[in-house]
């Protein structure tokens, strides 16, 4: 399992190391900032099956509070970061406190209104500065020593950050607390008789989740320079679980996939004369309807039924994809 | 190893699709819109403002310096992110000389830093925060059309003199509406007039009966929506529900209404209803010969941002001609040197906060019966001379000003 | 009485089936559930099927009836293919069922219930009929369905196909569950459908209950039917179904 | 006399007006539920839907001619009509998977509509005005009313009573009701239960629908004017939970009536009370007011 992920990974660190010799290094912050974004949320959706139509308002809350400590506690970035993080999972433990108590539908339904109701107080709050947005932003030195006023040491900053944030997801997936994640994705009423208590771990994860929502708004804030509304939208919101879906449900690249390509495809439909909205949620009913492996779960099917041993017909691939949640 | 087709898939797809298309060569001279093309403000901007910057590149000739003119646009779907990343790749790959227009005031303030970066040039049309020629001041950017203050102040100003003193304030709850109901506050009471009562209403609230109530059940001779978009369209519609502002005593305010909003309302609903505008297509015979130009190709009328962008298009092409270099501070320099008169605007100039500095007017909204047709929407009530309507200089947050004075 | 002219159990020599099952397999997802199911029910029998839980009976019936939605082999009623249908179609060429747990609608009264059918055939019992047949279920026709004890809901569960008027009745497990008075009553009410010449395929767990009222009965394990007797020879077959059935 | 200090006629007032809001909540969430009932999909496309009622009814008065009576017929069938297509051409083939997925589908059907509605028709959408009969208002003393907005309580209660009364009392109600519990067994009874499904997509877009030409008097109609509804609709849903049709209209205008008091007590909450409420009943009745379901 973790040697089948070895290459992958070191080939898209690769890349991602020499992708600013073609690309824009905001545009590839964007596109990682956008990445960690739906791993967290994936790290939701795809381990203990939640779907969470309302992580924008840890996304947002992340970018509000970075900018924040940036902008008027000139505190230094990795702090703000920190802070970011912090009331991110402090907001993701209310918020999951209330949201876990119940399951699928109902769950999205609930955080998508109490992300709504984020969005309102965050609208009505006078820091944010409304449609200006939090601005000022002077990024400073990251550990004293980085100049992040430098597109490229900002860039290879946050590619740092963002990896060392995915090795923890990967670490938490693969650890026994993730393990029993899964377990209760599985069965719940099983994990209860083993003597696990589901509500507490589902907490946990969504307050890890919220968390790293937060990092990546908080990235996302300091290089950019601006904390806005936007980020805290049920658009937002739901733009993550698109992401998800085109890049794979259940994969641990697939998010990474799909936050790329709707990053890039964003890029692309503002200079074309195609409607966003309308292009968005044709990709929404498309991937539903035809494509819900996504991008990476798709190919790994295909490498996979490539190799003639791995291919059953009880493959639980296939049952995978009629499912969410259990 | 599986991985790795997925992933370079995904970054070929990746470069292709955010690859630009081919721009013509170095040397021209070109202006971009970052506007928001199918969202909330693409009827108020979108299309119509790109029209009319190509409409002023048309009529300027096509060619200044000897080198085409050239005008570029981007969907920037109301997001900052794609708005700042497209003016980067726009100042430093295409070459993008000035960037005339750029939808939500955030997405507007940080692509003006980055043009002081790229030491180009930003003129905002369509957004009326009034940071940009206060705290967010920069020698770069011009703020060309109206801000939020200009509107307050103008309405309010205005209204007072025309016998509407006591004034009831429907605010939508959040900064922009706080700040946009105390210029007017202080512009009402400069006239002597005052504040009966207001009452604060969430973005979106669809519902405004509650506040309309508390509005009538106030002696406020003058009820006006410190809102903005569908929020007011929704307070006026409602207002005419209730039977506010028609027939009865009081006048309807709206502080930032847009034509394209009126249109929308349909006259029976927003007849009666006072605002302030820089612009109308129907002032005189210049303004209906651009508009009626602008009308054969967008089907509608232009609203004063659109109108702006035709303006300050030109003058911005006018003072390339008259620097010979489109090097941004002498260009600059010349927008703030040469008055601007056209059919938008007589004898406005750039103050050196980048503030331009023209009259505004205080319209009527006609009734159905006064209508003649499609578009004769409004009755000019008053004009506000432009040091009356904007932030005087002693007032001024601005860096520049402060230098100077 | 019944009201129309039917054909009575034995009348003739070598009645038509009227249910006639081949190589019926059935699929719940990826779990195989029916392995190869090969029966046929004959005009007015009674044809019982035993086994344990798990064995595959009330698939047989649901497969039958196609709310499964994955099934292959053949199920002909009356002679016509049904494999490729809906199960709404299939019920219409007048089958009629009883499901395990009664199936009783809790949002709908007895009488609603008991409404709730469409007559799919002429010859269904008039509701009157019903009322005299069970008067508790007439006493508490504007009860809950669910509130009934369980010996009413078997009555209201039974009753309620008969007045659509298939004449083909799938009962599954009558007397789960219900104390043996209540087993008496529904044997009763049993042998007296078979007096009126309905065809009935009953599954049952209760040994006792099967013999008394089937003409014959088939033994299931694991999907598959693996052997089947008739009521003259039940008493030699006892060991082995002692046996599969682990009682 | 004052309660809290504030006048008992403008509490009364803000009652009443809150009725009217909860009418919408009402219809909508009743539609919700009878959709949520068969197809066990939320159907995040209602507040698309409503859109459409409302720009159904500026189209048979602007293209068509006809006063708003013909409005109040022909929008509801045609967004029927259009939810029959949706429920055929792409819901159908997803029943068998999560219920998520019909949550994401619908949510991909909304974002296309509303984004399709602004590029037809401009974002700020189209002039619709009150009815002739019921220009002008009633002062009734404590609060003054106008008679459109009489009319609107009026005609949801009538037709919330219809539908609870075609559900409750009529055979078409008890398939409906039946297939709810037990799809399975009631197609084994011969009834259709595919077209059943297919009937209360259409009942409950139809719902939608009718919500959409009340509304277009009263406010904008725009291609958004159910985008943000619609999240307000599912914290109501929530809070009442899923468990019966009469809790989802009673909670529907108990909410509408919670969010005109805070309104006069605490403005700034007015925003946001819905989802407090929806936590609370979280807290303490985590299946909702009328939850069945653990």
């Amino acid at each position: 399992m973790l040697r089948s992920h070895v290459l992958p990974v070191l080939a898209l660190l690769v890349l991602l190391c020499i992708a600013p010799l073609v690309f824009y290094p905001i545009f590839l912050i964007k596109l990682l900032c956008f990445a960690l974004f739906a791993a967290a949320f994936h790290l939701l959706l795809g381990y203990v099956g939640l779907l969470s139509f309302g992580h924008a308002a840890f996304f947002g809350t992340g970018a509000y509070m970075c900018a924040q400590a940036l902008a008027r506690w000139n505190l230094a970035p990795e702090l703000a970061l920190l802070f970011a993080v912090a009331v991110s999972a402090a907001l993701g433990a209310v918020i999951g406190f209330l949201a876990v108590r119940r399951q699928g539908i109902y769950f999205a339904m609930i955080t998508l209104a109490l992300g709504q109701m984020v969005y309102f107080i965050y609208l009505q709050a006078p820091f944010t500065g409304g449609e200006d947005g939090i601005r000022g932003i002077t990024p400073g030195h990251f550990l004293g020593v980085v100049d992040l006023s430098n597109p490229l040491a900002l860039y290879f900053t946050v590619l740092a950050v963002t990896t060392l944030a995915f090795a923890l997801v990967w670490r938490i997936v693969q650890s026994p607390f993730g393990m029993i994640l899964e377990a209760i994705r599985e069965n719940e009423p099983r994990a209860i008789s083993l003597g696990y208590n589901p509500t507490l771990y589902k907490l946990a994860a969504f307050t890890f989740s919220a968390a790293l929502a937060g990092l990546a708004g908080g990235l996302k804030a300091m290089s950019f320079q601006i904390a806005t509304l936007v980020d805290v939208t049920w658009q937002m919101s739901g733009e993550v679980v698109l992401m998800t879906l085109v890049g794979g449900i259940g994969t641990f690249l697939g998010p990474v996939v799909g936050a790329f390509i709707i990053g890039g495809l964003e890029q692309y439909l503002a200079q074309s004369a195609l409607p966003a909205p309308v292009i968005l949620g044709a990709a929404f009913i498309l991937c539903v309807m035809l494509f819900r492996k996504g991008v990476a779960g798709t190919a790994k099917s295909l490498l996979q039924n490539r190799a003639p041993k791995r291919s059953t017909p009880d493959n639980p691939e296939t049952q995978a994809t009629n499912r969410i949640v259990k | 190893m599986k991985f790795k087709p997925i992933m370079t898939a995904a970054l070929v797809a990746g470069t292709a699709l955010s690859a630009l298309p081919a721009a013509a060569g170095p040397d021209a001279i070109k202006v971009g819109l970052l506007m928001d093309m199918t969202g909330n403000y693409s009827d108020v901007a979108g299309r119509g403002s790109v029209t009319a910057a190509e409409m002023a590149v048309e009529d300027f000739g096509g060619t200044v310096l000897g080198k085409p003119i050239e005008v570029v646009h981007a969907d920037m779907q109301n997001k900052v992110d794609i708005a700042t990343s497209i003016a980067r790749e726009w100042f430093d790959v295409d070459a993008v000389d000035a960037i005339v227009d750029s939808n939500m005031s955030s997405a507007g303030l940080a692509v003006s830093e980055i043009a002081v970066e790229k030491d180009r040039l930003m003129i905002m049309n369509i957004s009326g925060s009034p940071r940009f020629t206060n705290e967010s001041c920069n020698p770069n950017t011009i703020h060309y059309v109206y801000d939020t203050y200009a509107l307050a102040t103008s309405t309010g100003k205005a209204v007072v003199r025309g016998g509407g003193d006591k004034w009831f304030f429907v605010t939508v709850d959040y900064t922009f509406g706080h700040d946009f109901q105390a210029q007017a506050e202080d512009a009402v009471a400069s006239e002597g007039g005052e504040t009966v009562g207001s009452v604060l209403v969430p973005l979106n609230a669809s519902d405004y009966s509650s506040a309309l109530i508390q509005a009538q059940s106030s002696d406020a001779n003058v009820i006006a929506f410190a809102t903005a978009g569908a929020d007011t369209s929704n307070a006026i519609k409602q207002a005419a529900e209730f039977g506010i502002g028609q027939g009865d005593d009081r006048q309807l305010a709206g502080l930032l209404v847009y034509i394209n909003e009126v249109d929308a309302l349909g006259l029976e609903t927003a007849q009666g209803m006072l605002l302030t505008s820089a612009f109308y297509w129907d002032l005189d015979e210049e303004t209906r010969a651009f508009s009626e130009r602008y009308m054969e190709k967008m089907g509608k009328m232009p609203n004063m941002s659109q109108a702006g962008v035709y303006s300050s298009t030109m003058h911005y092409l006018k003072a390339v001609e008259a620097a010979g270099t489109e090097n941004y501070a002498e260009v600059m320099a010349k927008m703030k040197e040469m008055p601007i008169n056209d059919f938008f605007v007589k004898d406005g100039y750039i103050r050196e906060d980048g503030r331009m500095m023209r009259d505004m007017y205080l319209f009527r909204v006609k009734s159905p019966e006064e209508s003649t047709g499609a578009w004769d929407y409004y009755e000019k009530v008053a004009t506000i001379e432009a040091e009356d309507a904007f932030t005087p200089v002693s007032e001024s947050r601005c860096y520049l000003l402060k230098e100077e004075s | 009485m019944p009201k129309s002219a039917v054909p009575t159990w034995g009348e003739r020599p070598m009645p038509d089936p009227v249910l006639s099952v081949t190589d019926l397999h059935a699929w719940y997802g990826e779990s195989h559930v029916l392995h190869g199911v090969t029966l046929d029910l004959k005009e007015g029998e009674t044809l019982a099927i035993l086994g344990r839980n798990g064995a595959g009976k009330t698939s047989t019936l649901r497969a039958i009836m196609g709310v499964i939605p994955r099934r292959s082999g053949s199920v002909k009623i009356h002679g016509r293919e049904t494999i490729r249908q809906k199960s709404h179609a299939i019920a219409r060429l007048g089958l009629a069922y009883v499901p395990e747990e009664r199936g009783i609608f809790a949002s709908l009264t007895a009488q609603e219930n008991l409404l709730l059918p469409p007559v799919i055939s002429p010859g269904g019992l008039a509701i009157e009929e019903i009322y005299e047949l069970f008067p508790n279920l007439a006493e508490r026709r504007n009860s809950p369905g669910t509130r009934l004890s369980g010996g009413e809901q078997q009555m209201l569960a039974i009753a309620r196909v008969l007045r659509a008027g298939g004449r083909t009745i799938f009962l599954d497990e009558p007397t789960e569950g219900l104390a043996p008075v209540i087993v008496e009553r529904i044997a009763e009410v049993v042998a007296m459908l078979k007096t009126r010449g309905y065809s009935m395929l009953l599954v049952e767990q209760n040994l006792a209950f099967a013999q008394a009222v089937a003409d014959r009965t088939c033994v299931m394990e694991h999907g598959h039917i693996i052997e089947t007797f008739t009521a003259a020879d039940a008493d030699s077959h006892a060991a082995s179904l002692q046996n599969h059935l682990g009682v | 006399m004052e309660i809290f200090g504030f006048p008992p006629q403008l509490i009364l007032g803000q009652v009443l007006i809150g009725l009217i809001n909860g009418s919408f909540y009402a219809l909508l969430s009743l539609g919700l539920a009878i959709i949520f009932g068969l197809l066990r999909v939320i159907n995040f496309a209602h507040g698309a839907l409503y859109m459409m009622g409302a720009f159904a009814a500026w189209m048979t008065q602007a293209w068509l001619g006809l006063n708003f009576w013909a409005a109040l017929v022909i929008a509801p069938l045609a967004v029927g009509l259009f939810g029959l297509v949706v429920e055929r051409a792409f819901l159908r083939s997803i029943y068998h998977l999560d219920h998520l997925y019909g949550l994401l589908l619908t949510f991909g059907i909304a974002l296309l509509i509303e984004g399709m509605y602004r590029y037809w028709f401009g974002a700020a959408g189209k002039p619709f005005t009150t009815p002739d009969v019921f220009r002008g208002i009633w002062d009734l003393g404590f609060v003054i009313v106008p008679k459109y907005r009489g009319f609107v309580v009026l005609a949801s209660l009538v037709t919330c009573l219809a539908v609870w009364l075609l559900i409750e009392r009529t055979r078409l109600g008890s398939y409906l009701r039946a297939a709810t519990e037990n799809p399975d067994l009631v197609s084994c009874f011969g009834i259709n239960v595919s077209l059943l499904t297919a009937s209360a997509y259409v009942l409950g877009a139809a719902l939608a629908g009718l919500s959409g030409v009340l509304a277009a008097p009263i406010y904008q109609v725009t291609p958004l004017m159910g985008t943000n509804l619609i999240i307000v609709v599912f914290a109501v849903v929530v809070t009442g939970g899923m468990g019966s049709l009469s809790g989802a209209i009673i909670t529907g205008y108990g909410m509408g009536v919670i969010e005109g008091l805070t309104k006069v007590f605490y403005p700034a909450a007015s925003s946001v009370v819905i989802f407090v409420v929806m936590a609370l009943m979280l807290l303490l009745r985590p299946a909702g007011l009328f939850g069945k379901e653990a």
